[in-house]
């Protein structure tokens, strides 16, 4: 087992090797965890949007997606950055507002990029990733690449304006696009069902004639599955998709928000279809990993995260003349 | 300054049953900054209610209500949402009057918090007077503490007009004894003359106006510190008889220099009160920079009061304008 | 036969009238027609946008609502201004920017407006006045009246992002409102299968889980039942519809467009559906007027039409302090 | 000028196949006010595309296109419609260069129709400068007629910075000869000194600089008549250098008076040569009302030529700002 710290390679063994597969969920898993002790040890500058619960949907993304595609991804995408290659260096300097950050710390927990596996900047404004993503799918059409571009966005954000006109200017340019909706049951403190008057959002693709699939969001495999499908109908002239991935939001929605508002029970409920322990069972019942690799995985993952704390700790915050830097391009 | 703002709210509320409140999680969950709370519990869901996201869609449904007799009060959780929704503010509501030759009005108010110092990052940190300046038929009003957002929201909320009320998050948590009732509303359109002195009127808008104070407490010089309270309109009345008194005007802004408020300010003052000013006007502001998130590189952003403090010195010293911080931290490599 | 010319009664009579709806189509070709010419005469300043062949849509959404209910429109308003009870003289007036006009001549073809017939002021943004009815719903949802709302608009805003939202935050609040869509085929110089990837509008409601109808929006009968259905529903609790009226844009879109993008033929077949030739056809087999009548109604129309012209050349442009009015409400 | 737009955008998709055209009604009927002449017809529908009615989509998709490799060059036909939009302008496309730490650039150019003058009426008649002003990260040009918009549009295209260029809509009609290819290209940020003249500098931007040469042409006195150009960034040497000369300083918008550009330009001016100026800065502007549709009332909206004859002969004359049209007429009953 190994942890490659390049971010091609990072990236590269997810299409490969199912067991990298859990290896970054448990690093997700891992990294959030130590975001929110962060955050409560009054490290964090500002607030964090956790993906605890989402980490099959950002691997099985990011498995099917590859480095010339788009991605476009909101505020909680820690998850997806880490699966997409970026290192936990990368996201804790960044969340950490060090110079050794994503972007130098300018941006902070909600702003993360890497153009080398795709990642264009993620976005704090709910939706607007989604039009975005259509855009680099209109380069591909334009460039006649078979490469294609993906959107990760919430259920609350099928709400917004943005969503509507993105499907369907996809729809009618047949543009090669992948619309993740992560199904997490929540926008902010409210229940999907208090803002959102269909059951499954993956009917909202009637409107624009487009293709939908409902998706199990907590096994990696099946996210990664639909995701390649969706693609290769996307780089093969078939259009776009929207997938909608059932998931679940362990934590709150922000900072300190621990989920009051959530009825009793329901976390219990999703944590049966935990996307680490079931994927971790199933490739011990495979044969893939032992009982002994899994808390091997665990314990390294560990160090690395520890390590990259470290490694932030003692990088310098951004110096003051850095936030001239990049206001425009020469 | 959270409880401030709930207070003035339920005091409009039980005082009008058109009063409503919409905004997205402003209602069970008491608003992000719990800016509502006890709302809903005292009034009810048909008045207090949680919107799915989708800003255009809410506030569009605002300004229908109150063209149709409600006085909606809408949250804009931060004023950078207001980029998908700008139409239905200044090309529908702020024209409604207008376009119905005064016979519909729309007594709507729109909450908004803006502003820096809390690590939201680029997107949700500005203050963006700039995006709604410039649109007649729109008052525009920024709280300055708990006190300043009680009498500006009940003034909003009473007023026939589509109004924006921006609130300094970095405030919130702020807390000082408010006057309630009656005598705890200020009139829109008034300014506010927070500290009197003699060297400069320094205009301050929001978050500029306690660290101005501060800046002008801990100086060696002394100035009329105005809380301008009210942008659209702004009272030239008390900034002119100060300017006219004092002969120098500062204006002091979180915003960046280019399209900022304070340069309306100083283009009225140039040139009503040209032949009074015995020093040009400076604009102390943040620099043309989107808003950075790295702690220190943000604090440095705000003016400071120690940097208002140096301004004014300066200004007072040399009789020009001096640098802003900025040029010499560009310079260096 | 008679034409009231006081706003309620002229509103009035299309309730109870089917004469009096036949009239009012007839009226509304005929101003739509002296628009052009006036137009063509260099007397109109700006811009117009015509509704001929669209009448029956206008006067069925007038027939089926109330005064007291409350409707949005679009800068294509003429026809319905004029169903709503507004007179040819508010209108031409406020066309030809005259003090008599509707608004006092500030406004002009795109801004006309009635509180007394519960026309807010028409909308020159497309889609915007769709979450304003939304909000007018509200309103009576809030004080517990039974009126309604009303929203008018064309095919192509439903594409546009406050569609989707007031669309949806109605069917979450279920808001009585009726939304009803001109789907005229075109919007602007494009064929509607252009840029909108559905054959019917109407499909667009299963994204809110909302109920919807596609509507022969050529008979006034027809589309005053499905809107008064639509509007019994709202009124009772059972909140919002999409109403698709399948009409026709016999004009351009504007001005001078001559429509050479419209496909040979296409206005022929559409002009046997003509809504006042056959109205009028029917009225006659019914035996409520006669072939005569049928004249009459014309020839009273172009009188009164030439009268209201006449009258509007009189009245004075606006003041220049008018500009400085109603800016702010006291 | 429409003519000249066109060109100018066909010279730069013939250059760089990454140009591309969106826009509502751009390629088969050429753009509703034909500035997109013939380029259907020879880049074919890969590359000239209608959109449908969504112009937060459009612009986001252009957003992300450009992010990827594009040029797109995306008309927004009338500027008010930008208030849907505004959100990807702004708080993304703005922004995206700072937040992937200048990986990322987003070489886009956004073309809209403003002004007054064609009886479009309040909703479709404003110049509305100050929503892009206050952004940083984002460029922002006005054209002033056929030569100037070829210019401006080729270097846009070319820049890889978001930008807005606003076109003037009465000015499509206008018809001059226009050097093409590399020569007529106008770089950004750089004013153009339209006429010479002494006793004033006068600062145009979009409609006003012909309104202003027009002016000056007819008067008694005589002055610099600069075509500002670009809004963002603004060319003070130019200005300052005039100014300094001149000792007077006027502006001419046809936006109201608060809010609009001029307050910049006048409180850069008012800072930095405070000793220089003779006079106090003059704004002419509109009047801060939407804009009324009535011929007459339109006409007199917008500062006419005689108008501005007559503001600035009343500074000389007087010394002092006189008052601007409308104080009479708001006066009068
Ligand atoms: C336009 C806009 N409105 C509101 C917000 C505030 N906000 C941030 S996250 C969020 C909830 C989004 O819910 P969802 O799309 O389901 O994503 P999730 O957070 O569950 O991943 C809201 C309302 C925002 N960032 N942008
Ligand atoms: C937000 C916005 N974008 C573009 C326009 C320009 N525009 C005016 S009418 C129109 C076509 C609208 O088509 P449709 O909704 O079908 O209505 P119709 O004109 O056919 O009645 C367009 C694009 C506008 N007014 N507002
Ligand atoms: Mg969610
Ligand atoms: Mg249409």
């Amino acid at each position: 087992m190994s942890m490659p710290d390049n971010r091609l390679e990072r990236r590269q063994a997810l299409h490969e090797d199912r067991r990298a597969r859990y290896e970054r969920m448990v690093e997700i898993r891992a990294l959030e965890n130590k975001v929110q002790d962060l955050f409560d040890e009054g490290l964090v500058h500002g607030t964090t949007h956790l993906c605890l619960g989402q980490e099959a949907v950002a691997v099985g993304v990011a498995a099917a997606a590859r480095v010339s595609d788009t991605v476009t991804c909101t505020y909680r995408g820690h998850g997806v950055a880490l699966a997409l290659g970026l290192t936990p260096v990368d996201l804790l300097g960044e969340i950490l507002g060090r110079e050794i950050g994503s972007i130098g710390g300018i941006g902070g927990s909600m702003h993360l990029c890497e153009p080398d596996v795709g990642l264009l900047p993620t976005f704090a404004i709910v939706g607007a990733g989604i039009p975005v993503a259509a855009g680099a799918a209109l380069t591909a059409q334009v460039r006649g690449t078979d490469d294609a571009a993906l959107a990760v966005f919430g259920d609350g954000s099928t709400n917004i304006g943005a969503f509507h006109e993105a499907l369907n200017l996809a729809s009618i340019w047949n543009l090669p696009v992948v619309f993740v909706c992560e199904n997490n049951q929540y926008g902010e403190y409210s229940r999907i069902d208090l803002t959102t008057p269909v059951d499954d959002i993956a009917v909202r693709a009637q409107a624009y004639n487009m293709p939908s699939e409902v998706v199990d969001g907590q096994d990696p495999d099946n996210a990664a599955d639909a995701v390649a499908a969706a693609l290769m109908r996307a780089r093969t002239g078939g259009g776009p998709t929207l997938i909608e991935m059932k998931t679940y939001r362990y934590a709150g929605h922000s900072r300190a928000d621990t989920a009051p508002y959530r009825p009793e029970g329901e976390f219990e409920r999703w944590y049966e279809k935990d996307p680490i322990v079931n994927y971790g069972r199933q490739l011990v019942d495979e044969g893939l990993l032992s009982g002994d690799d899994l808390d091997a995985v665990k314990t390294l993952v560990d160090e690395s995260i520890a390590a990259a704390v470290e490694t932030v700790l003692a990088s310098p915050a951004p110096p003051m003349a850095a936030m001239f830097d990049n206001v425009l391009a020469p | 300054m959270n409880q401030a703002i709930s207070a003035a709210i339920a005091d409009e509320m039980r005082a009008d049953p058109d009063v409503i409140v919409l905004g997205e999680d402003v209602a069970v969950a008491e608003g992000p900054f719990k800016t509502s709370a006890g709302l809903l519990d005292e009034f009810g869901p048909l008045r207090v209610r949680d919107t799915p996201i989708s800003e255009m869609g809410f506030l569009g449904a605002a300004v229908g209500a109150a063209a149709t007799g409600l006085r909606p009060v809408v949250e804009i959780m931060f004023v950078e949402f207001l980029g998908v929704a700008l139409d239905q503010l200044s090309t529908e509501g702020a024209k409604f009057h207008y376009l119905s030759g005064g016979r519909v009005t729309v007594p709507l108010t729109i909450r908004a918090s803006v502003g820096a110092g809390l690590g939201f990052g680029t997107q949700h940190s500005q203050t963006l007077e700039s995006w709604v300046m410039g649109t007649p038929g729109l008052k525009l009003a920024v709280a300055s503490g708990p006190a300043s957002a009680y009498g500006l929201m009940r003034a909003a909320i009473r007023d026939d007009n589509p109004i924006v009320v921006l609130e300094p998050r970095r405030l919130y948590a702020q807390r000082e004894d408010v006057t309630t009732g009656p005598e705890g509303v200020i009139p829109l359109g008034i300014a506010r003359q927070v500290v009197d002195g003699d060297d400069a009127t320094i205009v301050a808008l929001g978050s500029t106006v306690g660290t101005t104070a501060q800046a002008e407490a801990a100086a060696s010089w002394s100035a009329d510190v105005i809380d301008l309270q009210s942008l659209q309109p702004w009272d030239r009345d008390t900034v002119y008889e100060s300017v006219a008194r004092t002969g120098r005007l500062v204006t002091v802004e979180e915003n960046p220099l280019f399209g900022g408020w304070g340069a309306d300010i100083v283009a009225a003052v140039a040139a009503d009160l040209f032949g009074e000013l015995k020093a040009p006007p400076l604009r102390i502001t943040a620099p043309d920079v989107p808003v950075p998130f790295g702690k220190e590189l943000e604090e440095r952003y705000m003016p400071s009061s120690d940097y208002i403090n140096e301004q004014v010195t300066g200004l007072l010293h040399t009789g020009r304008v001096p640098s802003p911080w900025w040029e010499a931290e560009k310079g260096s490599p």
